[in-house]
């Protein structure tokens, strides 16, 4: 098992575009980029007592994937579990008019040119990832759960 | 004399089992005031019987083991009073169930047992059962895979099997449930089917199902003895085995037959987390 | 996997796997797709197209798979059997 | 303008529930219902922002949750939202046994008939109050 798992929180904005590329690139950096070690955190868990979610964030390095710049999840990751080690503002990729198209939002309405974006955002985040400073990954023993994941 | 049931068939039509269950279901209405619940017409129109089973006891025949009849109850919600399995019956009376589909002299032997069964027990729904405390302020250790919480009491009294049940153990009396390991394997919970109460159970025997959209899992008990009560919480929110399937999501309540014996093959907190560890380590790995 | 064990005892001697009738198998392989532990193998160019492969793979006990089979094709031994052969071999080798 | 009903799902990222949630939400106020209902970001709205708060504080919400944590319900009802409906995925789920609906990043044909079914509730219940 890997010690270096990372948290991806992406906002899944429902409002516009932006939050349905930042939710699908978050999806595929899960599912087909085997070699890092991703846990997808849904963010709304956070407030509902989503004590997993809380507590990953708070030992494993977590980024942030948000669809506009009002950055949402990266706030809120912030405010609840203190630290953030990279984020990505899918609109400064994708460009606004992109972002905050509230026409096109639903899955089955994306063209090719939306899936571009979407490997776009993949990219971005692997990089990211791969900035995260070795540091993040150590403190990272849990208070008595003698943890499998050493 | 069974009266006052809602009879409710698997009436599967491709097995000698299924058609046996029907022929039970007829009898038992021609015999008794008995009402029959229709399984083709109860999945697609439900209302039509909540009269009939508010009314009535249920009583749910199983052809083969998928049991149909069963799930179609815990789907619809429906609370079973009493259940039996012709595949089960077949076996207790040493009656080979052949592959014909026509109800020859075999099938009509083992119909008269089954009914004579049914017809001279008692009608008690529920046994009568006292209730003993069980106190929940259990501690917990845990571990954690990914974002997965995965935790084991330590109580000395809750015993385990390889087999991810637990049985808490209260004088001749134990709850039994199933671990955290089963619980976040299977995700949301949708379905849940309780043993029979007055059943007999093996140590290992089955006691209950639990199914979600990835799965379905067997209970496995952990001990021996006479099911005197189920959770009848999760028949509507099976989900609360989800949420803690130590507490509030146990399954059912044996009166032990043998535990001295059984203990032999339970082992305590220590060697459940490790091998529960191992699991999710194979499983993730 | 001979190293596995269940309660304490190699996991080889321990007599508990699905048998497959296949009188009554249709190869609708349900059962494939159900077990998790890979006890089956899909054969597709054989006349046997299924068979138990891993038969230490299946989990003492668990029946699951029985439960699956629409045209009823799989059994298992009697438990109680294994239960006491297990209790058995433990008093031997804590004997040994 | 501002009588719409708020729709708003918890489009969980762990499940294929949570995409039900969102798909179902996303059709009701694009297709089905566009002019009397809209929907808002759970993520604008987990921040507490000012704004958001005033999108959602004293309005009639629908949420609509994948799995029992319920986080839109409980998201929305703290900032303030009247829930006049709390949709559970898993309860039209429960009617479909047996069936596999796919992941949370697309759903199969049979996720698609479940997801339809919530959107239909989702539009009953506006058509109702609106």
């Amino acid at each position: 098992m890997s010690e270096f798992k990372v948290g991806v929180l992406s906002c899944s904005g429902e409002e516009c575009l932006g939050g349905t590329i930042s939710r699908l690139a978050t999806r595929k950096v899960l599912e087909e980029l085997k070699f890092i070690d991703t846990v997808t955190l849904c963010l709304p868990l956070y407030l509902a007592g989503g004590e997993e979610e809380r507590n990953f964030a708070k030992v494993f390095p977590t980024i942030s994937v948000d669809g506009c710049d009002k950055l949402c999840a990266k706030r809120s990751t912030e405010k609840y579990s203190g630290k953030i080690n990279g984020f990505i503002d899918v609109s400064k990729i994708i460009g606004d008019e992109n972002a905050l198209n509230t026409k096109i939002v639903r899955n089955k309405d994306l063209t090719d040119e939306h899936h571009q974006m979407v490997d776009e955002v993949v990219s971005e985040i692997v990089k990211t990832i791969s900035n995260i400073s070795p540091d993040a990954y150590s403190g990272k023993t849990f208070h008595g759960c003698g943890c499998g994941n050493e | 004399m069974l009266e006052n049931y809602a009879i409710l068939p698997c009436n599967g039509l491709d097995k000698c089992a299924g058609v046996i269950s029907r022929e039970i279901a007829i009898k038992l209405c021609e015999e008794a005031k008995n009402v029959m619940i229709c399984p083709v017409y109860a999945r697609v129109a439900e209302a039509k019987y909540n009269k009939i089973v508010e009314e009535h006891a249920l009583l749910v025949i199983d052809g083969c083991q998928t049991r149909c009849a069963s799930k179609l109850a815990a789907e619809k919600n429906l609370k079973i009073s009493r259940k039996i399995s012709v595949t089960e019956e077949a076996k207790i009376h040493h009656i080979e169930l052949k592959s014909d589909l026509r109800l020859l002299k075999n099938e009509n032997n083992l119909i008269e047992k089954i009914l004579n069964g049914l017809n001279n027990t008692d009608n008690i729904v529920t046994p009568p059962y006292d209730e003993i405390h069980y106190l929940y302020n259990f501690t917990y250790t845990t571990f954690q895979n990914g974002k997965f919480i995965f935790r084991v009491p330590t109580n000395p009294k809750i015993y385990f099997n390889e087999n991810d049940c637990w049985a808490y153990v209260i004088g001749n009396r134990a709850r039994i449930g199933v671990t955290d390991f089963v619980q976040q394997n299977l995700s949301d919970i949708l379905y849940f089917t309780p043993p029979d109460i007055g059943a007999e159970i093996d140590q290992f025997g089955e006691v209950g199902e639990i199914e979600s959209s990835k799965s379905v899992f067997e209970l496995i008990s952990p001990v021996s003895g006479k099911v005197v009560a189920i959770n009848e919480a999760l028949v509507t929110k099976p989900d609360l085995i989800n949420e803690n399937p130590y507490e509030s999501g146990w399954v059912a309540e044996l009166e032990l037959t043998d535990f001295n014996s059984d203990k032999e093959l339970l082992i305590g907190f220590d060697q459940y987390f490790e091998i529960m560890k191992k699991k999710v380590e194979e499983l993730n790995g | 996997m001979s190293e596995t064990t269940f309660m304490g005892v190699e996991r080889d001697k321990i007599d508990w796997k699905p048998t497959i009738d296949y009188s009554k198998c249709d190869y609708c392989m349900e059962c494939v797709k159900f077990c998790p532990h890979k006890v089956f193998e899909v054969r597709e160019s054989e006349e046997i197209k299924l068979i138990v492969r891993n038969a230490n793979n299946c989990v003492v006990f668990c029946r699951a798979c029985s439960k699956i089979c629409g045209p009823d094709a799989l059994s298992f031994p009697d438990k109680n059997v294994t239960t006491q052969r297990i209790k058995e071999i433990r008093k031997e080798e804590s004997h040994a | 303008m501002d009588k719409k009903v708020k729709v708003v799902p918890c489009s969980g990222i762990g499940k294929v529930y949570g995409l039900m949630a969102r798909e179902a939400v996303l059709k009701t106020v694009i297709e089905l219902c566009p002019d009397k209902s809209e929907t808002v970001c759970l993520a604008y709205i987990v921040t507490g922002d000012k704004e958001v708060k005033e999108k959602i504080e004293g309005f009639n919400c629908i949420t609509v949750d994948g799995c029992p944590k319920m986080c839109a319900s409980k998201n929305v009802s703290i900032t303030g939202g009247i829930v006049i409906e709390e949709i559970k995925v898993l309860d039209t789920v429960k009617a479909h046994k047996g069936k596999q609906f796919g992941s949370p990043t697309e759903l199969t044909a049979d996720g698609e008939v479940v997801m339809n079914e919530i959107a239909g509730k989702i539009a009953k219940k506006i058509n109702e109050v609106n």
